[in-house]
């Protein structure tokens, strides 16, 4: 589904993010892309998600480089992604029920389909009380569940989560990588950059380490880092 | 477009109203402020124009014709002026006529002219007038090389002065509009454009999660119209109630200085109002979305 | 306040300036706009008052004596005219005098009275000018009742209508700048208002920091006194130079209508936009944080 | 230190936060805040911040209720905590130095005084690099850092810490916990609201358990959850 070729990111200001990355995830996949803080992980994904562009290098989607997305196609492509952006990126002025309506509404969804889907995903990541509620008055864990809702909400092939769990506790931690697999058990392709060691490692998947823009490891079946 | 997506559409766009709302009042305080004086402006000039054209049609050329000249060949002389090329209209004023014509305009003073009656040296003498004021110079050579002609006399520098005046009212007029108007863009445009400079951050999230320009824009674009189109409403009717109010008190107070009370032109402007609000609105409002739909 | 405080307002301020380069010379063209149509406003309604007073001060009143009258006591009504109160200047007009201003005012046509100069009817008068134009009515009423006097004159209806257009242009002037002013401050506190708000966020941050109010503030002050200061010259700048070069024009292609020049006046309009855009800036910038400060 | 006596935060929507709860905490202590997601945790250090106001009950800070403090004193209060956002607020016009040295700015230190110890803090959190850097081109473990390096730059008699590694690997978690602790030893008081349940496990300190609002849980040498 995704291929990368000897991608390299660099900012204005310098900072190489990404550093020759070649990368490929088959349709299908369940991936952990682990690394210290600044190791280039959430740069890697906005690089799929044609967030950022990259300096050098391909970035294959479907076969097709995402840079040749131009104007109205981006949409398409995006719609084709699930994203758990590391930041959020709730509506702040749209209750938490139009937040996760959103992703449907874009598609051309009618409301009667809305009014249905929503309130079950919802119900999965723990928010069946909170739809009314606007993005500030919920807690940072509720934000990031709202957060993953939308990701699912309209069954895209490919589901990028940046640290999705970053703000939950283990129980409900897990509870959301469970609903994650579950999610690519049925065929979806799941990217999770993440810090969490302990799910890592006690949940068996592909892991790629990414340090200072790097691919030091790519291993299936592998664990946060080699010496646990 | 389907039915869902007008209905969302529509509900964004005044949610959005409703969501913003300081901002929504503050745009379209700013929008029935610039309207109104864009909306007097155009009135005061109208005026002005109206008022030109008043003084330019009172300025005529006194034809005097020759002291020993026949009764029919005078007939002929006002026949022939009428052939005059620019010349529009001539009329016989006779010496008694003229004394009457004189003393009106002593008005109070005119006992000071009774002892002319009975001796009237004012001769007998054509009013012509012209087609444009422009002409008159011209015209006023023409006849009085024409025979039979002894005189002739018009507002020489006076009437240059007033052409001037009066072609300067209008070009200032026509200036003092487009300055006003551009104004008004600018200062709607850029209101509407600060209102949407703070949802910067919504606009670029729905374009992280698939939403194309147009989905994004188009609740803009009715939010804008709304607002321009309920200041532009608000901006008429108080220009409206305003003018009608001025123009009873001005005409009824001055006889001599009458204001434009209605008419077509002056729909035209309150109808012209309301959609440059509207277009402005619409248009200041779909237009800066597109910098933040870059992502 | 120490040094160290007072460099990083200042450096604050000029970096917020840099920062949200958009913002603020979108503030600064509103500013402009705003002191610009004040201004000009201004400059109109004190030259439609230098106008109204020019028409008042030529509004007199003819006293004309009984026929009988000795020279000696025509000299004493002189006299007794000048101590009426409210009177402002009196002067004789024989009657000769009085044809040659006739003949005058008739311009063109001035020949037709040739045959009056042998038997003149006009009387002899004493022309009398009031102080101010609305107590015409009153001294003449005084007058016709002094001994000598045969008869009183002053246009009645014409000097009352010009009165109250006079008074009415005066009054509409004054209505006109309160209501400009009104809108400068609206447009440029809302815009200035409206750029504040899309900073809301960061000024939150600041006081969940620690900060004070007034350190909060003071930044925001100076901006604005910046941006309004900024403003407010470029207008005056404008405005002068756009004012100046239609002083020009007019005054040499009109003799009859002359635009105040310069003075003193001129000056203090200038000068006070400026004030108003620095203070408006100010103030206005400084006001609308007081909401977000709340936390 | 802190004194709370039957505090309940009940929000305009009804939402009832936080529940009756009575703690104490002394000068020097340091506590972790457990809880699940939505628990209270963030609620109760606004209470103390005073960002929000108790519904019911009393916040006492160094003996005095914090409700007390009104208009100009509001600051005061703050200057004393040094708090680390769940959600970062770092000012996005600023670099991180001067987002970092804002907390000195506004006690009026002068330039010298911020030039020495801005970089220093900045070492400590290993945002060395970044100075020049603005929040938008950190990494969402660089934006924490730089928030717990504000945080604690002007030595505040108490530190707040909501979720402070939340996005940051184990490793820079475990350093960021070492310096809070060594902070701590110095005489710094320290709350930490976190779902770092090997953290909490691992270091032994004072543990106050949330569920629903309520204190469910108050105990000396504590661990994350009882079962562990
Ligand atoms: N817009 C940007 N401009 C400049 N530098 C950037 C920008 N975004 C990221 N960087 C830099 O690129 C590097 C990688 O950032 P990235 O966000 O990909 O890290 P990460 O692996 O997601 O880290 P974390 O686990 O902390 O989220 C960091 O050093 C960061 O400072
Ligand atoms: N401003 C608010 N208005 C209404 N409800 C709110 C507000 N802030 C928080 N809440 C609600 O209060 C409850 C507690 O929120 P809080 O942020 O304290 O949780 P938390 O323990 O910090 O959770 P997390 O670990 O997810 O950050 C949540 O159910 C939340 O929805
Ligand atoms: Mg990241
Ligand atoms: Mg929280």
């Amino acid at each position: 589904m995704i291929q990368m070729y000897n991608v390299s990111k660099i900012f204005d200001n310098g900072v190489k993010a990404v550093n020759d990355v070649t990368l490929h995830i088959p349709k299908g996949d369940f991936l952990f892309l682990v690394g210290p803080s600044g190791a280039g992980k959430s740069t890697l994904s906005k690089l799929i998600f044609r967030e950022e562009l990259a300096t050098r290098g391909k970035v294959l989607f479907n076969k097709k480089n995402v840079a040749r997305y131009k104007g109205k196609e981006v949409p398409l492509l995006r719609r084709n992604i699930g994203m758990v952006f590391q930041d959020f990126r709730l509506l702040p002025k749209k209750n938490v029920f139009d937040n996760v309506g959103f992703t449907l509404q874009v598609t051309g969804k009618g409301r009667r389909e809305i009014k249905k889907s929503v309130p079950a995903v919802l119900k999965m990541v723990g928010l069946e009380n909170k739809s009314e509620m606007f993005p500030k008055q919920l807690s940072g864990g509720e934000q990031q569940r709202a957060c993953i809702a939308r990701a699912i909400v309209n069954r895209p092939p490919l589901i990028i989560a940046d640290e999705p769990t970053g703000n939950l506790d283990p129980v409900t931690s897990r509870d959301i990588m469970s609903l994650l697999l579950d999610i690519n058990r049925r065929g979806t392709t799941v990217i999770v950059a993440t810090h969490a060691w302990d799910i890592v490692n006690s949940m068996r998947q592909r892991v790629v380490a990414l340090s200072a823009g790097q691919v030091v490891r790519d291993e299936e079946k592998g664990a946060y880092d080699r010496c646990r | 477009m389907s039915l869902d997506n007008l209905t969302y559409y529509f509900r964004e766009a005044f949610s959005s109203l409703h969501r913003n709302f300081w901002l929504s009042w503050a745009s379209i305080g700013v929008i029935i402020i610039s309207l109104l004086i864009l909306g007097s402006s155009a009135l005061v000039v109208i005026n002005a124009r109206c008022l030109a054209d008043q003084i330019e049609s009172s300025v005529e050329i006194s034809v005097f014709a020759e002291e020993d000249i026949s009764e029919s060949e005078l007939d002929e002389l006002g026949d022939k002026l009428k052939l005059v090329n620019g010349v529009d209209s001539v009329e016989f004023v006779s010496s008694s006529e003229a004394l009457e014509k004189l003393k009106e305009s002593f008005g109070e003073k005119k006992e000071a002219l009774d002892g002319l009656e009975e001796r009237n040296t004012l001769p007998d003498s054509y009013q012509v007038k012209t087609v444009d004021t422009s002409l008159v110079s011209g015209v006023a050579e023409n006849i009085e090389q024409m025979q039979g002609v002894e005189k002739v006399r018009y507002g020489h520098g006076v009437v240059e002065k007033l052409m001037k005046m009066t072609s300067w009212a209008r070009m200032a007029g026509v200036v003092l509009v487009l300055l006003m108007s551009i104004a008004a863009v600018f200062l709607i445009a850029t209101t509407i454009r600060m209102s949407i400079f703070s949802r910067q951050y919504e606009i670029e999230i729905m374009k992280y999660l698939g939403a194309t320009n147009f989905f994004i824009r188009v609740p803009f674009f009715l939010e804008g119209m709304i607002l321009g189109t309920a200041g532009g409403l608000v901006s008429v009717a108080l220009l409206f109630l305003g003018y009608h109010g001025l123009v009873d008190k001005v005409n009824s107070a001055f006889s001599f200085l009458q204001l434009v009370g209605g008419g077509q032109l002056i729909n035209y402007i309150f109808v012209g109002l309301v959609l440059l609000g509207a277009i402005i609105g619409a248009v200041g409002s779909s237009i800066p979305v597109k910098r933040f739909l870059k992502v």
